[in-house]
């Protein structure tokens, strides 16, 4: 399932590019996200928990940077399975675009695609389609929420 | 409280008792540390009633609980329905009415079938066809299995009723 | 020929004892005290590359004893072989295990074993293996849009195969036609589902280098040869024996990736190995079936005199070619009863990554009747006609049989408008349409559906299944064997899975030599000790089967009544066997037992000169022609057309599948595939996600398998008209009953519903499609 | 699928469950009927460190009435609730709803409590208590709370229980004299339902209703009071045109979602179809 959040911030593109090179700190505005290390040159180790219902499963994740357009677009994969509560496998596509406002902002463009594998994904199915609805709207607001503390730490 | 537990039950009115994994379904525990093998496993997800024993006279499927669960129970079992060399009336039944094909799902339905029998209830039809939905067959159409369960059920009715 | 006793008596069946008393023996019920228990660890996405696996923690846990990956299969295997691969198939190299990519969600990818199932699952969990996931094709059409993510290197396009089957001049038809339907049909993918999953014990023997394999299968022979052929061995190398099997409706065809899996690890371990399915794994790796997608045509006279058919279609395979491979009779009965010389049908037979398609009871007929009869109705519908008077006016009548259909198959014998004739008296056809006015204008809607169906039972011999590429043979064995008792036993390479083999083999035997049924042991389902077996499948095993008992039973009955004419003197042209004795036809006094014959068989005399010592005849029987079953279903049903909910008032089903060896169990076989011709109507179905490629509901929690609560009662109805092709005019009755389900129901509800003009085109048939196709109707005006 | 490993723990009191509770800091899970936690067990979606049977605490099951109020046990079982006439008689809602619960096996081994644990948005234990606006008492080793059912079930499958505490009761204001109806649609019989509907009320002898209460199921992530619904019908003689205004109203309160069972915009159009039907069936009711 895709599901797409936009919002806008007033900081011009280039001050949003910037704040999204830093993978680690956008990870974070992930609800869940407990750890981020580097692996190598665009790969990070992404450990999450998320909880649908009673069910919760800590995900360990491979997350990937696809595609970079500088002040234009970015891509992530990610791919990995659960290593504590419920068993399971998860992968998701993230892509961002960015787009100059008339203003002098930038509109931010989240589309977020996950498949939740194994009898998690059979069983959560309905729940987890509401589930990763609630986490890109979060994300968004987190990350909108820190684009602003930028603008006014500026 | 441990991973292992001890667990001491009635079974066929005969007593055991042994040391499981807590986690152990019931199921795999008659089957495979009592070696009564005529309750089956067909999904371990609640729903066949492949599974089903009777719980202190009462129908429960055995993959829906641990074993030490059972501590200080009684379980009844396909294998405690008759003795060497006959049939119970519900296995004639079912034998006469040609209610199974592969056999699989039979002993669920006869223990639930026994248990009815034992409530002294007396049902036909679409309620009957309601009281035996915990039990899946594959092979019947449950056509025969609802004629052998009547059938049964009348005689158990004028057992009683003589006796 | 003597007369046969045992042939059409309600014999119970001697198989019935060991389920009733819980001592059946079915796989997991064999138990194995040193055995290891597999756990298999299988692909969570539709499509991935397996970049690494790292099995290091697994092994280091205590109980688990070893791990295989894809890596060392492939290394050491030949791919899965395909019984009956259509003609022309680009092959799809399916191993046991996947090596470098994985094609559908359930493949396996790593196996351990443990001293436990437990402990092995727990040791799968500690498995890291590296996904990278690859992009995904759910449906037949998405698979063949330009640019879609292609399975196979082999198969360019994911189209395996495509073919034309064109009878007389469809095109011309077509075009003369004076009234032409079309329809698009979407037929649900569905599991056969036994209550009992698959499951596999192997052994491995190091100082004669010989592996047992005991299976849930219904062909232990064939599964024999593709196993042997898959693990490089020799098949005498191999054993299979099937015990009890708890279901299996054409699932448990053939070898599966887990055989080789629990092969290599007993090889790998010396131990005992076993694998028991669970029910997840069930709906992820046994055989799904039957969908399809259908674009037919039907062309007709004024008067309503069928003409022509068209049919375009696609089946879905899922991601590999499965052991038996493709149905074949989607295209051969597409005509089904009618008297239809002109057809145009192309099929395509197209990979998704969803799970390997197999064999279903009613393999590719209940798919073809589906969509010829839903549109049947729509052509009378539109020519103002009632579907009893059109389908009446187009039946082949009796005296055109034997006749050639469009496809080629034969139909032998039958009396097509007779069945219909009684199924619409059982429902009181002509008082119901005058009742059904009357409901109408009461605003109730009760509509009756029909279905007619002729049903491909048997093969037309070895040489034709030879001829279009399958490798094994029509034929069926027995050895028969008399003891010293005067008891017969009988070794067959068939399995038991509820079909009642047993006893109907054992009537025909006991019919054929003069004993009672309970007087004839059977020892079935182990390829060791029984000559070369096909296996239970494709409505076969009775009639080949009976035709190799008759012969081997010949031969011991000529052979008795020679011992038995020396003992007592007479020419054994005089004499006949029956009831237990051997006795003068014109004077039953002068009679030997059966008993005293097989004593002087064992010990070797007294015995007339020449004659040699035993009484043992293994018989092979090669059908020369299939047989053919038919029938009519009719269904009532009464829709709610506010919220689309509907009940299944009735249901009938008039059929004649020849000669019955065993009515009760004839009408036991009925049942059970009527029951599942319904729940593929209207109740289940396979959902895969087309976005994230994962199958939605494979639990029996959410795969809604019909109880006793969700079926009527059926009424059933039987003819018996002989075939004259088959031994004892036997037709095969297995499958029937599933074929004419999903048509009757969709008609009788589109019936109900004529007056809001509404058609149904998809299954199953639910309340919500129902609301849909009401809505859509509405729309339309 | 075979469970993880766990530990196993027979509480024979309140006080022991509620203690082991705290000593597995959260980690632990009470099993009750098991019906609902035994297969996610097995299909390890759980796994707790620890299941705590309260299967033998005593008086954990009681069913009484008193003061205005039936007390349900946590451990009443379904079968219980269907044999019992105090049931039958003071809260025919339940009564009404336990037959539409799985089948006799599931029926002789689940609980009330349990099930309103599970919060199941297709549940009917939560249909009835969100209907009946039932109280639900709750424990732990600090001491006790109550909540409305509207406080306590908080989304699909999600309560506002905390890991160490325990559902200890639940108390259904005494019905008795009031009439009730369920209606449920489903795939298969026993299944979960696709909507279900609960209406329950007291027919007066002027031939009016009172107290009249609509709760609807599997139309949202939780049980819905349809209380607008349920309003606009008090004092009304359920005639036809009160019992369509109802139904529109339920309407409202449907917020369904799409599954393998049916679509979201299914479930809408039964929802009035099936008020009504239940409202119509009730009105058939009146003495």
């Amino acid at each position: 399932m895709q599901i797409q959040e936009t919002f806008t911030v007033d900081a011009p593109p280039a001050t949003v590019w910037k704040f999204f090179e830093d993978i680690e700190r956008v990870a974070r505005c992930v609800p869940g996200v407990q750890s981020v290390d580097v692996l190598g040159p665009d790969r990070y180790k992404v450990l999450a928990t998320q909880k649908v219902g009673f069910i919760s499963a800590t995900f360990e994740m491979a997350t990937q940077i696809e595609s970079k357009d500088p002040l234009k677009s970015l891509a992530l994969s990610s791919v990995g399975k659960s290593v504590k509560g419920a068993i399971g496998n998860l992968r998701s596509k993230d892509r961002v675009d960015f787009e100059a406002t008339p203003e002098g902002g930038t509109r931010v463009t989240l589309t977020s695609e996950m498949a939740v594998g194994g009898m998690l994904g059979a069983l959560g199915h309905k729940a987890i389609a509401s589930k990763s609805k609630e986490i890109t709207e979060k994300f968004a607001q987190a990350l909108q929420a820190e684009l602003r503390a930028g603008e006014a730490g500026r | 409280m441990s991973a292992r537990v001890t667990v001491a039950l009635r079974v066929n009115g005969r007593a055991y008792e042994r040391v499981v994994e807590s986690r152990r379904l019931l199921v795999d525990f008659l089957r495979h540390e009592l070696h009564l093998h005529g309750t089956h496993v067909g999904c371990e997800q609640g729903v066949c009633g492949a599974c089903t024993v009777l719980l202190d006279g009462e129908p429960v499927k055995s993959c829906l609980m641990l074993a030490p669960q059972a501590h200080g129970h009684s379980i009844t079992t396909v294998e405690g329905l008759a003795g060497r060399g006959e049939l119970h009336p519900v296995q004639q039944a079912f034998r006469d009415a040609h209610a199974l094909q592969c056999g699989y799902c039979t002993p669920g339905f006869l223990l639930g079938a026994v248990a009815l029998a034992n409530r002294g209830v007396t049902l036909a039809g679409a309620a009957l066809r309601e009281e035996l939905a915990g039990n899946l067959c594959r092979c019947t159409g449950y056509q025969n299995i609802v004629e052998a369960v009547e059938r049964y059920l009348r005689q158990a009715a004028e057992g009683r009723r003589d006796g | 020929m003597d007369k046969l006793p045992w042939l059409g008596a309600s014999v119970k069946r001697k198989e019935d004892d060991r389920p009733l008393r819980g001592s059946g023996r079915f796989l997991d019920d064999v138990e194995e005290t040193l055995a290891l228990h597999l756990a298999i660890g299988r692909c969570p996405y539709p499509h991935a590359r397996i970049r690494r696996i790292d099995a290091t923690r697994a092994l280091e846990q205590s109980g688990v004893e070893a791990v295989l990956i894809g890596e060392q299969v492939v290394a050491r295997t030949e791919p899965i072989t395909v019984l009956r691969p259509f003609p022309g198939s680009a092959p799809t190299v399916f191993y046991g295990m996947a090596h470098g990519v994985a094609r559908y969600e359930g493949e396996p990818v790593v196996a351990v074993a443990a001293v436990d199932r437990y402990v092995a699952e727990d040791a799968l969990e500690l498995i890291d293996v590296d996904y990278e996931p690859l992009p995904h094709v759910i449906t037949v059409e998405d698979a063949l849009r330009p640019g879609a993510p292609q399975l196979h290197a082999t198969v360019p396009g994911n189209v395996v195969v495509e073919s034309t089957v064109r009878a007389g001049e469809p095109d011309r038809r077509l075009a003369d036609a004076a009234v032409t339907v079309e329809g698009t049909f979407r037929i649900n993918r569905v599991s056969g589902a036994p209550i009992e999953t698959r499951g596999v014990i192997t052994r491995w023997a190091e100082d004669t280098s010989t592996l047992e394999l005991w299976a849930s299968t219904q062909t232990p022979h064939l599964l024999r040869a593709q196993l042997a052929h898959c693990l490089r061995m020799d098949e005498t190398d191999v054993r299979v024996i099937a015990p009890d099997v708890g279901g299996a409706f054409g699932l448990k065809i053939g070898v599966y990736p887990e055989d080789i899996i629990a092969a290599l690890v007993a090889i790998d371990t010396r131990r005992p190995v076993k694998w028991i399915e669970d029910r997840t794994e069930f709906f992820r790796g046994a055989a799904h079936a039957r969908e399809a997608v259908h674009a037919l045509t039907l062309g007709a006279d004024r008067d309503g005199t069928l003409l022509v058919l068209r049919d375009r279609y696609l089946i879905d395979l899922g991601a590999y070619h499965g052991p038996l491979g493709p149905p074949l009779l989607t295209s051969i009965m597409l005509a089904g009863p009618y008297r239809l010389h002109d057809a145009d049908i192309h099929r395509r037979i197209v990979l998704t990554n969803k799970v390997p398609m197999g064999a279903y009871r009613g393999y590719g007929q209940a798919e073809s009747n589906y969509v010829r009869e839903v549109l049947v109705d729509r052509l009378a519908r539109r020519l103002g006609q009632d579907p009893a008077d059109f389908r009446r006016r187009n039946l082949l009548r009796p005296d055109e049989l034997p006749f050639k259909n469009v496809s080629g198959a034969t139909y032998d014998s039958g009396d097509y408008a007779r069945g219909l004739e009684l199924a619409l008296s059982r429902v009181g056809y002509e008082t119901f349409r005058t009742r059904q006015k009357t409901w109408r204008q009461q605003g109730r809607h009760v509509g009756v559906g029909m279905s007619c169906y002729v049903e491909f039972t048997g093969y037309p011999s070895s040489a034709f299944l030879g001829r279009t590429g399958a490798r094994f043979g029509a034929y069926e064995s027995v050895t028969l064997r008399m003891d010293r008792a005067g008891r017969a036993a009988i070794s067959t390479g068939v399995s038991t899975f509820g079909q009642g083999t047993e006893t109907t083999f054992a009537q025909v035997a006991a019919s054929l030599l003069g004993l009672d049924p309970a007087d004839v042991a059977i020892h079935r389902g182990d390829s060791q000790g029984t000559p070369y077996s096909v296996g239970g499948f494709a409505s076969r095993t009775m009639i080949a089967g009976a035709g190799a008992i008759e012969k081997a039973a010949g031969q011991i009955r000529d052979k008795m009544l020679r011992i038995a004419g020396h003992i007592l003197d007479v020419n054994a042209a005089a004499l006949e066997a029956t009831a237990g004795v051997i006795r003068r036809r014109d004077d039953p006094s002068v009679q030997v037992s059966i008993q005293r014959v097989s004593e002087a068989a064992f010990l070797g005399h007294p015995l007339p000169p020449a004659e040699d010592p035993g009484l043992e005849a293994t018989a092979y029987f090669d059908p020369p022609s299939s047989a053919f079953g038919y029938g009519t279903v009719v269904a009532q049903v009464e829709v709610d057309a506010r919220s689309g909910e509907f009940a299944l008032q009735r249901y009938i089903l008039v059929h004649d599948c020849g000669t019955q060896v065993n009515p009760m169990i004839v009408e036991g076989q009925v049942h059970g595939a009527v029951a599942q011709g319904i729940a593929a109507a209207l109740f289940e179905e396979l959902v895969y996600d087309r976005e994230t490629g994962q199958l939605v509901n494979g639990t029996m929690i959410d795969y809604f398998m019909p109880t006793a609560a969700d079926l009527p009662a059926f009424e059933l109805d039987h003819l018996e008209t002989p075939s004259p092709v088959t031994p004892f005019g036997i037709k095969g009755v297995g499958e029937g009953g599933t074929i004419a389900a999903a048509a009757a129901i969709t008609n009788a509800v589109c019936d109900a519903l004529a007056p809001f003009g509404v058609e149904l085109d998809r299954l199953p048939v639910t309340a919500e499609s129902i609301w849909r196709a009401l809505a859509a109707a509405r729309a339309k005006g | 699928m075979k469970p993880a490993p766990l530990e196993y723990l027979a509480a024979a009191t309140a006080e022991e469950a509620l203690a082991a509770l705290a000593r597995f800091d959260g980690n632990a899970r009470l099993l009750a009927g098991g019906q609902s936690l035994v297969p996610l067990l097995s299909m390890r979606l759980l796994r707790p460190t620890a299941v705590i049977d309260i299967n033998g605490i005593p008086g954990l099951d009681r069913i009484v009435a008193g003061d205005g109020v039936v007390h349900v046990g946590a451990l009443a079982r379904y079968s219980a609730l269907e044999a019992s006439a105090v049931i039958r008689e003071r809260v025919p809602l339940l009564a009404k709803a336990v037959p539409f619960v799985g089948d006799r096996q599931i029926r002789n081994r689940g609980t009330l409590g349990g099930a309103l644990c599970h919060a199941d948005p297709a549940g009917e234990m939560p249909l009835c208590a969100v209907t009946l606006g039932a109280r639900l008492h709750i424990v732990d080793r600090a001491g006790r709370r109550a909540l409305d059912p509207e406080a306590f079930f908080q989304g699909p499958y999600t309560t506002a229980l905390e890991p160490t505490e325990m559902l200890e009761a639940v108390e259904f204001p005494d019905g008795a004299g009031t009439e009730a109806v369920v209606v449920e649609h489903a795939r298969r019989h026993g299944d979960f339902a696709v909507v279900s509907v609960a209406a329950t009320g007291l027919p007066t002898p002027d031939g009016s209703w009172r107290w009249i209460r609509i709760g609807l199921g599997a139309v949202a992530g939780r049980a819905r009071y349809a209380r607008r619904a349920s309003e606009g019908l008090a004092g009304t003689r359920l005639q036809p045109a009160d019992i369509e205004a109802a139904a529109a109203r339920c309407l409202e309160e449907a917020e369904p979602a799409s599954d393998v069972r049916a679509s979201a915009e299914y479930r809408r159009h039964l929802v009035p179809i099936l008020v009504e039907r239940a409202l119509g069936e009730l009105a058939r009711r009146r003495r």
